[in-house]
């Protein structure tokens, strides 16, 4: 199975990504630069962290009129998984494949920590190797982790068991405590909190490495039913 | 032509306006003698940024000159952007620290990013790819609106800076005290990875190479920030306005990419950073290095505002640009290469052959000087130096004694101490984990990062308890080294070599010159003892406000190497039914602890002595016995002495502690912060093993399941008996707690 | 014809601002008591070049496009003849 | 008495703006090319009780204090008394 990670100019967790699927998940994968226009011969897609033209006027916004972004959208039509963190959820928000908006964190300052998260959906490409209700441990670094959305959207996504992951605390001040969520269809997830960075007990956990470990999964099922 | 609200050279000698740029009467005779003529404007410009103290250490030259700095790894010493040391396998580790006090004074947030801006550039220019920053910083006490506005700027501004270009903060060190009010301490360490081969020098040689300048273009800001760094902060700084740069971490992100593709670059000749002093001061340092000159037609630099003059552009601090030297007929490939990154590269000059920094602006020459006037020959001062009355008073003391009957009460009001609380409020905001290399993040004594590809980790710690400096510099300087070193030490690292940051009042003041004299004689007996040598430093003095000076404030920066992976050790205890052992002895003394400044609200009296030999063996013997694998976990008694640091120990997990104490000095044992000492557990079945290598630790508890610190005395009597969770609260919590408190 | 244009770009109405809590509390903190509210947003200083009709339906298309977010953030624009001097 | 304040904080002239200039570059990638410069700043909204003559005194007492930093920003500011309705 082979990734992308996309590097805009200022993402910083694409070399954490690389590792993530090259080293620890033990799948192919390629830096795609932002400029490039196609994603051909990729089975998914992801954004990584960081801070995409410095995070100025609102993190995401500039990255996403990226040339790049336009193969992301048609990688998102055609239902290949596409995963957004902290900084690529940012700009799967601003470039309107997911819904919601960020805003500042509630209260104020960039946060770095790891964090408990519960798994809601136990069933989604991005999430089947975990179980429904698990806790898992996996770090958040962000300035503009508040997750926004007004009350019907909200309704949507809890109708639609679009919200995937859920802080167990109230760390910045998101909605119902969002982490996570998917868009309708279910192949593209954003998150602020750092799978990639949680693949290794040395640095910590390996919560994260399932996640990945699902999108193979589903892969797979789907390549062995269509081939 | 020359702008018309220059003065001319007749105005500036009469008018004594070389005094307004810092220069002193004899200085501008020697600029005079050194021309052979009266310098212009601009030429005044350059030689008052190269000479003031924060470029030519004019005052500090002398003190430096007796730091060890030799030792077989040892790949370059002070005079480079950074030092390097050797750590096998091709690969060497490259550091440096860097004050910036003054701008943080007036624009907390600025003032503390480009701080952290122009750290990674020292270290990437020498070709190293920057791996983590660190950070050492000093405020006034957390109780005045203006220190919190302070406090919480600079650590947004450093978290902002840092988060952003995508280096770890993985470390650092926040203390408080009233002397730190109008004049903070912010000090940023950056340290780098690089293989031999890419090793980078900042030389401008051969003659007729294009000299190339790259990044964000010049602007205003920062005019004179050298000098004015090397001056008292008063009202009047406030309205040196121009005086402080914006960060633009994104740009330097670009930068950072760009210039290590470039460095591998086989045409690339030399390469430094602008910094303090701007294009003067690496056109200078690069041609007098080289033994070349440089020429510069300023009509080429690329500008953000209208209408600069020659001596704007070179007084210019404008963050994240570079000035690269290249093999002539390579230059379009070097655009070639930034151009990709989205960066402006352009060649401003070439290299020369005559020994000069020649400028033309508009047709003209605007500057014709000497290269090694400005960088090499700046005159040197040995300031009158004179033991000051404090000393004297405070070594006659007699030890000071607090009396304490709540023990718990004491270890309570400790953890809160803002010096002593946990620093999380800070790291928190800091990304300490990008790069996913960060093994053990902060909370422990060190910070420890994995070096990919290898089985290999650096450790790496600032400290610096200026407290004890204060009450005796020569002491105190050997207490600081040799306390970072057993940071190091403690996370299972051999301590490589140190970075300094000299942060003194004015060198002008005996007084201040003699702490200075004498603290740089303890730093430098106690790094030559530890093997551990200066790569490398930085300078920054006249750090006073009316109300006085700081407390001499020598911040050490110390790298070390973790041999294998599996020596990493941290600070907390890992399970129930280990055994606590305790090494070190703890003297009644207490003069510049925290339990004084708690109890006196103040410090006095003579500081602790040490002796380095005893710290070395010690040291050596504590790294061998957790490179033998028999130590689960080792903490250094630092600020608020053994209670404090089993409590940290049990912070953080589930575990609690059960200690029966053996000496009959309880108040020393408890709180006495005596150097040379550490907390260690050790599983049941490797106690022979360890007790062979360390014989002198005593075995005084153990690590318990239930989360409760207990000590009783050798009858069995309760001395303490704490459950973790309330004080873990009460020391995570306080500084948030002093932030949001109204007075 | 150079045209100097100011936008504005504020929270909605009803979303949460924590940047605005934060300095209403410290501005309490000074002794100003008498703040009822703050809500904080941003200006953005543009200096465009074009005709008048084209400036009004570029500036409106860049708000809508990139300066403002409009699932949280409204915006209002002012635009102003340079006049040269 | 209540008035709505609205205080524009900006970086002063010279100071330079990494945001506008990165916001500049994108409107041009979006085809905006007739835009020359972008600066960007703050404006806040206050809401404060007072009466005429204090209010004028605290909100310039606040933008020294707390709302800009005159070593970088520079500020402007108006007052209007609300009407209740
Ligand atoms: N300014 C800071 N930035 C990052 N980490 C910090 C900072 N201040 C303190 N820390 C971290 O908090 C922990 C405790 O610091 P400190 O009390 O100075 O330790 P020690 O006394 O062992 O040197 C360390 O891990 C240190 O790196
Ligand atoms: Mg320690």
């Amino acid at each position: 199975m082979k990734f992308a990670v996309i590097v805009f100019p200022g993402s910083n967790c694409d070399i954490d990504m690389f590792h993530a699927i090259k080293d620890e998940l033990g799948e192919d994968v390629s830096y795609v630069w932002h400029d490039e226009t196609s994603l051909e011969g990729f089975d998914a897609i992801l954004l990584p962290g960081g801070f995409s033209y410095g995070d100025y006027l609102r993190s995401g916004a500039i990255a996403r009129f990226s040339p790049i972004m336009k193969a992301v959208e048609e990688a998102a039509a055609a239902g290949k998984p596409i995963l957004g963190v902290c900084n690529g959820f940012q700009v799967l928000l601003e470039a309107g494949l997911l819904p919601g908006a960020m805003r500042r964190n509630s209260k104020l300052t960039f946060i770095c920590k790891q964090t408990e998260l519960e798994v809601k959906q136990g069933d989604t490409m991005f999430t089947q190797s975990y179980e429904e209700g698990e806790s898992i441990t996996i770090p958040v670094a962000h300035g503009d982790g508040n997750y926004y959305c007004d009350e019907e959207t909200l309704k949507n996504l809890q109708a639609n068991n679009q919200i995937v992951f859920t802080y167990k605390e109230d760390i910045n001040g998101s909605i119902a405590n969002i982490a996570g969520i998917t868009n309708k269809k279910g192949n593209v997830l954003g998150m602020m909190p750092h799978p990639e960075r949680a693949v290794d007990e040395l640095l910590g956990s390996a919560d994260g490495l399932k996640l990945f470990q699902s999108i193979v999964k589903h892969w797979r099922e789907q390549h062995a039913i269509t081939s | 032509m020359p702008l018309l609200h220059e003065p001319s050279p007749v105005m500036i000698k009469d008018e004594k306006i070389y005094k307004e740029m810092g220069v002193s009467d004899s200085e501008f005779q020697m600029i005079e003698d050194i021309l052979g003529r009266q310098p212009n404007y601009t030429e005044l410009g350059l030689f008052s940024v190269m000479w003031s103290e924060h470029c030519s250490y004019k005052n500090s030259k002398v003190l430096l000159g007796k730091f060890p700095t030799k030792g077989d790894k040892v790949l370059q010493g002070p005079g480079e952007g950074a030092g390097i040391i050797d750590i096998g396998d091709e690969q060497a580790v490259v550091f440096k620290i860097e004050s910036h006090n003054h701008p943080s004074a007036i624009e907390p947030y600025e003032g503390a990013a480009t701080g952290v801006g122009g750290i990674i550039r020292d270290v990437f220019s020498m070709g190293a790819r920057p791996v983590a920053l660190l950070n050492s910083l000093r405020f006034g006490e957390l109780k005045n609106p203006r220190v919190k506005y302070i406090f919480e700027g600079v650590v947004a501004g450093i978290a902002g800076y840092g988060n952003c270009i995508g280096i770890p903060t993985v470390g650092g060190e926040v203390q408080f005290d009233p002397c730190y009010e109008g004049n903070p301490l912010v000090n940023a360490m950056c340290v780098g990875l690089i293989d031999h081969k890419d090793i980078q020098k900042g030389q401008a040689k051969g003659v007729g190479n294009p000299v190339m300048y790259v990044g964000a273009s010049t602007g205003r800001d920062g005019i004179h920030g050298a000098t004015f760094a090397s001056e008292e902060l008063s009202e009047k700084s406030e309205a040196k306005r121009p005086a402080v740069q914006v960060g633009d971490p994104f740009m330097e992100k670009l930068l950072v990419e760009a210039c290590l593709e470039a460095t591998k670059h086989p045409k690339l000749v030399g390469i430094q950073d602008m910094g303090a002093a701007g294009l003067t001061s690496s056109s200078a340092e690069m041609a007098s290095k080289a033994g070349s000159g440089i020429e510069m037609n300023l009509d080429d630099v690329p500008q953000r505002e209208k209408a600069m003059t020659a001596y704007e552009m070179m007084l210019s601090e404008s963050q994240e640009r570079m000035l690269l030297v290249m093999e002539k007929g390579s230059e379009q490939e070097f655009i070639d290469l930034f151009e990709k990154w989205g960066l402006e590269a352009k060649v401003v000059g070439k290299v020369t052959d005559d020994h000069r920094l020649k400028l033309v602006h508009q047709g003209e020459t605007v500057a014709d000087v000497p290269v090694d006037a400005l960088a090499e020959d700046a005159p040197v001062y040995h300031q009158p130096s004179k033991e000051p009355a404090y000393f004297r008073e405070f070594q006659e003391m007699k030890e000071y004694r607090p009396e304490i009957t709540d023990y718990a009460k004491a270890l309570n009001d400790l953890l809160k101490q803002p010096t002593i609380a946990s620093k999380e409020w800070v790291y928190e905001q800091y990304d300490y984990m990008v790069r996913t290399n960060t093994v053990v993040a902060p909370g422990s004594d060190a910070a420890v990062i994995r070096i990919r590809e290898t089985e290999k980790a650096l450790a790496m710690t600032t400290d610096c308890n200026s407290r004890y400096i204060y009450l005796d510099p020569y002491e105190g300087g050997k207490l600081a080294v040799a306390e970072a070193a057993r940071n190091l030490v403690c996370s299972g690292a051999e301590p490589l070599g140190v970075t300094d940051c000299l942060n003194y009042g004015s060198p002008e003041k005996p007084e201040i010159f003699w702490q200075l004299e004498r603290s740089t004689d303890g730093l430098s007996e106690a790094c030559e003892q530890l093997s551990t040598p200066v790569i490398g430093g930085n300078v920054s003095l006249y750090n006073e406000t009316a109300k006085g000076a700081i407390y001499p404030t020598p911040v050490i920066g110390m790298v070390g190497l973790i041999h294998h992976l599996d020596h990493i050790t941290k600070q907390s205890f890992q399970q129930a039914g280990d055994v606590i052992y305790q090494l070190g002895e703890a003297k009644p003394e207490f003069s510049g602890s925290e339990l004084q400044k708690l109890t006196e609200g103040k410090i006095f009296g003579p500081s602790p002595l040490i002796d380095l030999a005893l710290e070395k063996s010690r040291q050596t013997r504590v790294l061998t016995a957790i490179q033998q694998g028999t130590v689960q976990s080792a903490h250094d008694l630092s600020e608020g002495g053994f209670l404090v640091a089993l409590a940290e120990k049990a912070f953080g997990t589930s575990f609690g502690a059960e200690i029966t104490l053996q000496d009959n000095d309880i108040l020393a044992s408890f709180f006495s912060e005596s150097p040379s000492r550490y907390i260690l557990t050790v599983k049941k079945e490797d106690q022979i093993e360890f007790e062979k290598l360390i014989p002198d630790a005593k075995a005084i508890g153990m690590v318990t399941k239930a989360a409760d610190i207990i000590v009783k005395d050798k009858k069995g009597e309760f001395l303490i008996n704490e459950s973790v969770q309330p004080m873990e609260d009460a020391w995570r919590g306080a500084i948030s707690c002093y932030l949001k408190s109204k007075d | 014809m150079n045209y100097d244009v100011k936008v504005h770009v504020t929270l909605k109405e009803g979303v949460l601002d924590p940047q605005g809590s934060a300095v209403k509390t410290s501005l309490h903190h000074l002794g100003f008591a008498g703040v009822e509210d703050v809500r904080i947003g941003k200006v953005m200083n543009l200096r465009i070049e074009g005709t008048k009709d084209s400036v009004d339906g570029q500036v409106k298309e860049m708000c809508d496009k990139l300066l403002a977010n409009p699932v949280i953030e409204d915006y209002t624009y002012e635009i102003e003849e340079v006049v040269s001097t």
